[in-house]
């Protein structure tokens, strides 16, 4: 099986999460995170005394599917979050070994 | 000191120390606004609330102070400080109070236009209304023109009696409500509001702020209406009571209207006192119940038909809240006002809606040519880039929370 | 018009503008309370306690105004207006006033019963005790039947002087306290406040809005006392210092006995409010103070023993705050009332322990037989599935920061 | 009763009513500088703020009612109850009004010692402040010494007029500020504020409460500054229109300067309140705005030096908000306040560099003395993991929002 | 090594944290998540217009242990978390290479 | 690819921003967590009743690197972050299988 990692832009998130719905995927994990890269950030002043601030908010969607269906996944997120300007995010993908569904106690892919 | 004079100088007194008391509650009501609209924003639009409310205030007290109130009244504070303080500076009081009134304008306007009008032009369109078309219809009304509310102006002579609107639910909020749907129209929607024609509310920041800006507005507005009386010793307890029953009315009714929506329970408030402001004085409070009841109602169903079927982006629902209920309140005046509904008489159907009339046509058009020209000459709306990142860190380079993760 | 005439209407415009001041601080009183409670339940319930507080004053004031008033002083204003406007509406201003205390009454059991009851069932319990109940023992005290509080009522003929309670720490706060008691108790503890006999206290949402809520009481609480005079021209500097001065040896004892505790400093001052009302027209000043410092303690103290020792899950602690330190407050008054311990005297002990008796045992029985009846017609709890979502979602269908992650 | 005693009496009373209403005013602002003092601190020191605020106050009544205010004034109310209502408590209500100018002075220090003093010795502190430092100043001005401000006192004598400071921009502010400088430079920068000679401003909590903060601290000053005519007879509209224009003043000359920065317009309002308090009875209200203009450009600029040039801590600006605009104020009012400058006359520039000059030297000499001696004894400062920690959890064992992740 | 990440219910966060301390795991790391997934939402209203939520919080808890321990913490967390209906969670196992404490410098299972 | 999660201290988290930036490495995402290790905590009173809480806070961050450059990156944070006492945190290493750049499309270690 495989984690899928996207870091997204907020304000493409529920583009993104259509966007899987339509492929069938609805389970996924969502958190709030601060990025940093080669996006440009802004200026803060804090009481006359100026900061560049280029920690920005972003999205993080952990989405753990079997290998067959990851590319669709990856292909369905980059369609969805695409602007083309700097910031639009990152994918990585891990191996998961195994995976429980609590509520049943099952194990391995049928428990996604 | 012999006993009259000793008894002028405190009535004097009292009507100085009653005023100032009024215009303190109205001034207190300006925090309201601002907390009403960082509650109802999104969380990177907050500190331009409350930016913008205080800059508001500050320039309309400028150009109400020069411009406004001697334009409305003929009375002017450049003249030598004893003759400001002849009358232990009730003049300047009195000011005092009005321009708390005429500094709801563009607070009104504010809650509109939120998170997308740019903060100059704003600020510059909120000292032409408060420096010359407020005045100007509040001269009519009030003031020394007269002609829409004097005794013996026109309207007086033509209908009978004149256009009554004892607190302003149409010289201030129905002016505010209808100076701000040009606004809004010109600007349109905020970025994501209206999706492929699907409305797509935007999420409020935060109940609790939405609820003290409500609590703020409620509580200062017993000063709005009851130093109304502009003297002490016309000071009357049937004006707090009825603005009581408008506004618990109002709130019960979008209680039941919403289904115990939370944000329409704290509007509904706000409706009933915006109606029951015009005939406060003159309503039986009966009828002052259900005139909130019926503009408690008026803000739930307009709400939702101005921005789910028109489509229009009115942020805090500024026209329908302050601009229907407060034309709502001017007719209403003309109804229960009258004796065989209960009320004091002295009112008439047809000068309340001749003066409604003239405040909607005159904001109508006010509005639209100074958004218009100001949208000309340098823009009104923040470039999207801006309005994307929030107008808290583009204009004020701040965030609302700045120690928020890390 | 002539001097005596002018003195009089004089007169009558400070009595009612008094009134009306005063009314609007304890009107402002209600936003103490709903962020009292917003800040000390958990996230997911605090649109519930805006909504809840909002609600209940609204419908305290319809009630109050068609049923309790009445009932209570034998005034009704379902007479013509130019009957109300006789007085300068004097009678609608006092109306408000004693309002403003009626409605403590839910909002006091709200904070008790917060996180788990249901809201219509409790806006009902409210309306009743509001409408029937608090006007019932408020007649008997300061009301037209005067049988306890009145100088030529029972308890006057039989200890020799009536019943004390100048500004409602028996009247109000005791009453509200012991209702909430069986409404406590009859609902039993929040899901997963005693887990397996432990006590395990939900933490709260926010201290700073439990601060807010506590100074907007603690101001609002100088209207509530030095308005009690009832007419301008009783007004007492001295009901102030006493307020004033028991507040802040609430706070301070609560501090020293919690070990800088900050959610107990808060509540200490309220504590000493509560119980200085009734006597802080005859209290000396450095009574009152020691007066403060007792209700202090007794908070701090009972508090504790009241959830860790006999677990009941009175979330606010509105028993110990309001129903012992206003049950103090009211012999208290016959403590240091008597001229001996520095007071004004007039006040007898057993006058009082009676007056606070005669309280307890109505609050007791009518919140049981009403909370009962609810519970039995339809329930007084929220579901299982709803407490758990919290009553924001599962009620209102609103987070309190809808816009928070997404 | 005949006419003149009714009409003395109603004088009475409405004398009493006014200085509560003026006292409970200015205790609001004590909310103020809570709010004020929690958005601008970092979260961990949240709750400190707010038990520190309302310990402050508590501590401060206790000792300026048994000590600091008999030092002042020679009024002790440790006298029969007959005697204190002899006036219907008039003096208790003046003291009162005086009390929440006194308590002041250890809420303005508040803000520049925040995030790193020791909870226990700044209360003492404030105690030796409020119950020595400031009444002895307090009786040179306005109290019973009046060697300063007495009419016929030194200073009357040798410059012609007495020292004139209407409402406390030197007694009140310049004393906090001053007062509080010594107490930062001994206390010294909080960790990690500057890092090898760079400045590193710690980013504040929350916008939101100080904006609150500040308009509760707007809206209390117009009861801080108008009430100060200590009876309603002498009230004065002009006393609230320079209020008005000052805090507009400072605010619009705070945006401008700082380019629209929301700290600052925030600031600068209070810093115009500040300055015009001296001077606003006889201040022509072109003068009071020139006045707040003046100030509001001080905060900006002074701030801003004093933290990023001279590298001193102070978190909420108190030394150039209370302290320096507050010296302004007080020559200020020995600028225009002469005749030629639109002024009401009777002041002269050297009796007002003298007043001013003597609150410094006393405020610098007795915050060096007792913050030393304080030092010394007991330490004034947080361990270092105390800071760490934060003094929430280090001296009050609770967060500013308990619930917050599990 | 290997990575346990568990999604659960906040509400059961205290029960896992105790059974997890019962076997002896104290190290942990935890986040405030959403889950989307098949548990059904809940109706919110804004101003008038409904909206259905199917993010819903959960708490995220991410463990590293040496790999012989892993199906005891799976266990207890299984056991300490199941409600058995929908919407209890997921625990994925993935592997880690190495691990660095921070204090020390040490690498390796020992770093734990 | 290697991905680094280090959970460290927030008061260290500037200095291992500036480390990571003097070695190159700007992008990362970063995520406020709550940790739970062998660090004392605190005591927290509410209403009169004690706890003891021990879970703090902390910052995570992630880095997704190539392989060559993680023990570089490693060593910076180690020495950013340390300051010998208990709680200073750990670092976990695995592996990124892939990493694909939203805005353009492109896979793999360039994608970085
Ligand atoms: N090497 C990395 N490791 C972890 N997260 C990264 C890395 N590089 C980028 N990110 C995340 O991706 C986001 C977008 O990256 P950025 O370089 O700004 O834009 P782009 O991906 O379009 O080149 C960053 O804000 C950060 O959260
Ligand atoms: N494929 C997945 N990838 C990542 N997280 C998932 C996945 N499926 C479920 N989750 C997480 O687990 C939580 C519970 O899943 P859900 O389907 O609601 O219940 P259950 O696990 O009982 O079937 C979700 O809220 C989500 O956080
Ligand atoms: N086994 C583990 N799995 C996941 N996170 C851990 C583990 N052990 C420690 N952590 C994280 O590292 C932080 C520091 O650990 P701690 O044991 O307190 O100090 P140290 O690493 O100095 O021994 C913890 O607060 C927690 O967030």
């Amino acid at each position: 099986m495989i984690k899928i990692e996207s870091i997204i832009r907020p304000q493409s998130f529920e583009a993104v999460k259509d966007a899987l719905a339509e492929i069938g995927i609805t389970g996924m994990t969502v958190i709030a995170v601060k990025g940093h890269g080669r996006q440009k950030g802004y200026t803060e002043v804090y009481k006359g005394h100026e900061y560049h601030i280029n920690l920005l908010e972003k999205i993080k969607i952990e989405i753990v599917v079997s290998d067959e269906v990851a590319d669709q996944v990856v292909d369905a997120i980059v369609k969805a979050a695409q602007t083309g300007e700097v910031g639009d995010g990152k994918i990585f993908l891990s191996d998961v070994k195994n995976v429980i569904r609590i509520r049943t106690g099952e194990k391995g892919p049928t428990a996604l | 000191m012999n006993l009259s004079q000793g008894l002028a100088q405190l009535v004097q007194s009292g009507n100085v120390f009653f005023l100032i008391w009024g215009a303190v509650m109205v001034f207190s009501m300006h925090a309201g606004f601002a907390f009403l609209e960082a509650g109802s924003v999104r969380k990177k639009n907050v500190v331009n609330a409350f930016t913008k409310i205080l800059s508001d205030w500050s320039v309309s007290t400028v150009v109400y102070f020069f411009i406004g109130f001697p334009l409305a009244y003929g009375i002017t504070f450049l003249t030598p400080i004893s003759q400001l303080l002849g009358d232990q500076g009730f003049n300047l009081a009195h000011f005092f109070f009005l321009l708390t009134f005429a500094a709801c304008i563009p607070a009104i306007i504010s809650g509109g236009i939120a998170e997308r009008a740019q903060f100059g032009t704003q600020i510059i369109a909120g000292a032409i209304f408060v420096g010359l078309i407020y005045p100007l219809y509040e001269a009519l009304v009030w003031g020394r023109f007269g002609i829409i509310g004097g005794v013996s102006g026109w309207l007086a002579n033509f209908a009978g009696v004149p256009f009554h609107d004892f607190a302003g639910s149409v010289v201030v909020h129905a002016m505010g409500g209808w100076l701000a749907l040009p606004a809004i129209l010109i600007l349109g929607p905020r970025l994501g509001r209206y999706l492929k024609g699907k409305s797509m509310p935007l999420p409020l920041h935060s109940i609790p702020y939405l609820s003290l800006g409500t609590w703020l507005l409620m509580i200062g507005w017993f000063g709005f209406n009851v130093a109304s009386a502009g003297v002490m010793t016309r000071v009357s307890g049937l004006v707090a009571v009825n603005s009581l029953l408008a506004m618990v009315g109002g709130a019960l009714a979008a209680l039941v209207f919403s289904k115990n929506d939370s944000v329409f329970i704290h509007n509904g408030a706000l409706a009933g006192l915006i109606a029951v402001c015009a005939g406060s004085d003159i309503f039986h409070p009966v009828a002052a119940l259900i005139v909130g009841i019926i503009a408690g109602i008026i803000f739930t169903k307009c709400f939702v038909i101005e921005t789910e079927v028109f489509k229009i982006d009115d942020v805090l629902g500024v026209w329908p809240l302050h601009g229907i209920a407060g034309a709502w309140g001017g007719i209403a005046a003309g109804i229960f006002g009258y004796e065989f509904l209960g009320g004091a008489g002295g009112v008439s159907i047809v000068s309340q809606l001749i003066g409604v009339g003239a405040c909607l046509v005159i904001a109508l058009i006010a509005g639209t040519i100074v958004y218009k020209f100001l949208d000309a000459i340098s823009g009104i709306r923040l470039s999207k880039r801006d309005e994307m990142l929030g107008s808290d860190l583009a204009v004020h380079r701040v965030k609302a929370y700045p120690e928020e993760l890390l």
